[in-house]
């Protein structure tokens, strides 16, 4: 039998190939500071998935319109180290949309205090560079980036800024954080609401809608991928989302 | 890209372009604007104004990018750099590479891919002005010119953004209220199936509102359902 | 019989597929201010071809030897939507062709006077980018492109300036236009002349000679295409786009 | 790039270089100059030195750019990063986008490109120093190297640049009279048969003018046409 | 870049870091960190970390770059953007490229490449963390990651750097000492046969200098080579 | 008998295709100042092989670590008019290590008194522009390079520089070149040494060794090519480096 028919056979038992509760997380493990030179980093295993996020404190020019205010920069590199199909060269659409998602659920629920990073008005400002750097692909991307990318933050400092340089390895302060958005993805496959798809699921989902969760329940971003979602669908896959983020919360 | 700081945009519970919360702007439809194409349409709501081309379905070429067991759709949503006010940089940005994927998949849920093996189906977009809600009038141009190629359709898809403002919610975000919103949620559906095809979100909101502004979406969207068929019938009475 | 061999079996009898004598034009269409956000735009219709320019007016350094005048730049799409050939990417070959020919009409007349447009001597000046965008390709784009270009630039304004920033939407002058040149395509097949080829015709050419005509009857750039040409062609093509350029300025 | 104000080109009748208006600076040629080529040329017309290479007729690929009925030919013009007095950049510019094309234009009425189905002739030009009329150089050159190929040709094919300075008409334009002259306008012209292949033209002229310029063109492209005939017959008797 | 003007990287005899001029930084090897990969390493020289995957032997396309005779090697060295104290930029550099180079050349005369005609290696090497000697820190990785692919090897390949401060001679240069060395030179070899595979320098050395200092080279490499052995070792007995 | 074959049959004679001796370069002819729009310049002439380097001063911003030094930059293109296998394009492989070759053996031996090149402090320095342009490619790409940069680089004056602009063509000072680095690539081929491979013996060439050799006799740059060198090949390669060095030297 086709590994893909065995997936959905088994689903039609509630069952999933690692042996998983249709709302269960593979394991998590998490390493913070894994990186000196940067400013902040975290890596994230959940199950084979293996993410790195590191962030690169630099002086930036505000933009215009928010000449007060730091600025965020995620990038997100399929390293092609991490899966037969990653090949070298500029980002891929998945790799874009990755980096998209996960600086919307950092943005959005305003999780860096960005007011508190300006140095000079209108014209220097700290720009906060988040970097994802994927090590191992067995699925789940956007969670476990988006997990490691809000651990690396909030172990992030402020070089210290003097004479216009930065002395790195050297800090002033640390970065200030005031939400925490915790990112889960919801899958659908014949009709059941899953979580946490490894690679071989991903290959047979019908639908996903990927949803940030902040501390206090609000919703700071969604996106759905694959094909068509009813209203009951969105329904159930945000309390699930809701409820999953209450328990990755707890690994901050 | 950045708010501004203290903006009032509901005043005596008007819009500051003078609508309410839950009313759309002017919106105009015309089907089979670019001869070359296959098929093409142009959609403007209030000043933000797309055209779409689909061309194909078409042999794909190099045929390493072929499927063979279904035409692949290829998708490019493009700013004209003169439709904002600051002057777009040629070549895509990273927006522009998101939005062009989550347009092509608000739509390949309604086409049937599996008759045509080896193709492609090419839907280019081009943004001649930005006022807000690009991608969702950007839908709205791309299913009236898939119907406009003869692409047999198992429906049309309708594209409306929602949001909130001072707490309220609204349909159909402009420019200004894009940048300076609560929340912002483009949401594309088939029209008769209700399928939701395309749906984020960006900004702030509890579930209760996520499913009150949902279902705001899919009563306006009859309206734009409405105007897709009279675009059709208008293209075909010529 | 093949299109193209019909389409010169009927110039031997000096008529066109569509119609139209050697020396027309297809029906011309012109629409003025198209896009509100830009500075000055317009669209122009030449038959089933169909173009867009658009105008913006941006801040930038001026060129070294020219610290006080504004600066031009033009750019060419061939969007993907206007043609079947025509692909996503960079600018092709013709494409950059005909932002440059479009670009040397304006720029060769002296038609913006670009002396007008200094704010802060070798510092600061307005840019004008004219950028050019077919929506349809049935030929003849140079002088679609060029007559939309003019019209665009003949409805500018230029934008207030406070502060360092453009302030968009309010406007303080019109762009300063002192000349209009007329760009006038004339193209030989089967040693006859004539005007606005369609993408038909196009395919058969044997030469071409693109002319921009001002209203003083100076000639400002040429630009020859395809095979070679004699003398007392380039004589009567430059006659013959004179003649024709007195016709197209009426529209202006 | 910009034109210096009040500058007089012509005094007393004569040029800045002390040229009369109608002579040309100093031209060399040298065929042969590249052993790896099938072909190549050296041309000098005062400082401005161009190199060009032909390989080819040889197999075109990848094939699907390759033309069943006749040779494609590819040209690149580009100007060495020391060429000018400001360091040019690696990297095609748009003018040198252009300029490859005309210069292949101008060459390829000459040649038999049906004689060689599926290949592509290269042309690829080096400007080592540029001080005006790099393309009419470039195609003196071009000739030369595709008849040092063994390239079948109808014709050579001869180029220079007129141009009006003053109100005058000139020959030859160097970097300082291109930049700042009334009018710039290089042709390229088949030796024998006279068919222009290039025509381009900036500025300011009347028709008037344009004839007068295109005969002065014709006659000193006499001259040009006997300096490539000699610098064939030197390679061939070295 | 630069190097910092009157540094003394060598105060009584030790370097700043503590060590004596000989004494490599810890060093840890781990096989086999990236499940999805034929064969993978990390190797950590103090701060500097390198992982490296093996993917292949495998089919080549598109098929113009294979060889009908042997494996092609690829190699891409790839800093992360958090690697260094200032952000790198995506996109490769001229310097990344070259490693890239000195990396596959350093690895090709361990293969038996005639064994894999039209199939491709390809080598992947991203830097998580730079504090110096980066390149031979990558060598070591990539050997692990063959030998861990199980691609057959007549040797593994060791390597380390050498380098001189204040007249010393030195091993295992960190980042300080690299920007602000008199001299640095990597070096890779085969662990039995001793046959150099890379070879770089950059500074001042005298000869005697480069011979004592391939000497110390060729005897710490020895303790590398056993911690090859020994993390392979360690990955199988897993 | 293939040529690769002839070669080596050749070499075990200790005869070469061209009739030179092993350590034997072939004719080098040397010009001068042949670009007067460079700053300075050079064309070196090894046997068919042809190259041209070319000298650009240009205003820069120093490195923040060395805000007193002038930036020496170097590129190097293989035009496709130099060899049937060089295409139009980006650097290759081969010509992004032939420019970096060529820069570490100028930089490392500290040719170029780069801190007589500071304009303004941490602002404005003098770039040195080194381009390297192969005419003709029939091997040792490398060694003829490195010596067309260096006698480059000795005619080299530095442009006058007044009202922040760089004056053309007028000249305050020579580049100071405080010392004469030569780079000479030694190859092995059947346990043989040789110098200045042409190109059919590239093909054959089992490692190659290059080396900047000053002239005090330190070595300033190495980098290997090809298969595996044992120590002893090293020895003898640094040897002959030395030795040739001495000869080449004498044609600066």
């Amino acid at each position: 039998m086709l590994r893909a028919d065995y997936i959905l056979k088994l689903l039609e038992k509630n069952e999933r190939i690692d042996g998983r509760k249709l709302d269960e997380f593979r394991k998590i493990e998490i390493e913070r500071n894994i990186i000196e030179k940067a400013e902040g980093s975290a890596r994230v295993r959940i199950g084979k998935t293996d993410v790195i996020a590191g962030i690169k404190m630099e002086i930036e020019t505000p933009f215009p319109d928010t000449p007060n205010e730091g600025v965020l920069k995620t990038h997100a590199e399929f390293a092609p180290i991490a899966h037969p199909d990653f090949l070298p060269g500029p980002p891929s659409e998945d790799a874009t949309e990755l980096a998209r998602v996960v600086d919307r659920g950092i943005r959005e629920s305003n999780s860096i205090e960005l007011e508190k990073l300006c140095i000079l008005e209108g014209q220097k400002v700290w720009g906060v560079f988040i970097d994802i750097h994927i090590i191992n692909h067995d699925g789940n991307l956007i969670d476990a980036s988006s997990l490691a990318a809000l651990l690396a933050l909030m172990n992030t400092k402020i070089p210290k800024y003097e004479n216009d340089k930065i002395v790195r390895g050297e800090y002033v302060a640390k970065l200030p954080i005031s939400h925490y958005p915790i990112n889960v993805t919801v899958s659908k496959i014949m009709n059941k609401y899953l979580v946490d798809l490894n690679r071989e699921e991903e290959d047979v989902v019908d639908a996903w809608l990927s949803i940030a969760v902040r501390e206090d329940n609000y919703l700071c971003s969604m996106q759905k991928g694959g094909k068509g979602l009813n209203i009951k669908d969105v329904d159930e896959m945000i309390d699930l989302a809701i409820k999953k983020s209450k328990e990755l919360r707890k690994l901050l | 890209m950045g708010k501004i700081k203290g903006i009032e945009l509901l005043k005596n519970g008007k819009r500051l372009d003078g609508r309410m919360p839950l009313e759309m702007r002017e919106i105009e439809m015309k089907v089979g604007v670019i001869p070359n194409a296959n098929g093409s349409a142009m959609v403007r709501f209030g000043k933000t104004i797309a055209v779409a081309a689909v061309y194909g379905p078409r042999l794909l070429l190099p045929k390493h990018l072929q499927e063979n067991d279904r035409a692949v759709v290829q998708c490019r949503y493009n700013m004209a750099p003169f439709s904002t006010d600051e002057r777009v940089k040629p070549g895509p940005t990273r927006r522009e590479i998101e939005i062009s994927k989550v347009i092509r998949q608000a739509v390949e849920p309604v086409l049937f891919l599996e008759n045509y093996p080896k193709t492609t189906i090419d839907i280019f977009i081009e943004i001649l002005q930005a006022d807000g809600s690009t991608r969702v009038t950007s839908i709205n141009a791309t299913s009236l010119a898939l119907a406009d190629a003869g692409v047999p359709m198992k429906d049309l898809v309708v594209a409306l953004s929602g949001g909130k403002i001072n707490g309220t919610l609204i349909l159909d975000l402009n420019g200004l209220e894009d940048n300076n919103s609560e929340a912002d949620m483009p949401v594309a559906f088939t029209a008769n199936k209700k399928e939701i095809t395309l749906l984020q979100m960006d900004g702030e909101l509890t579930k209760e509102e996520i499913k009150k502004l949902l279902k705001e979406i899919f009563t306006a969207g009859e309206k734009i359902y409405q105007m897709q068929i009279k675009a059709l019938k208008d293209r075909y009475s010529e």
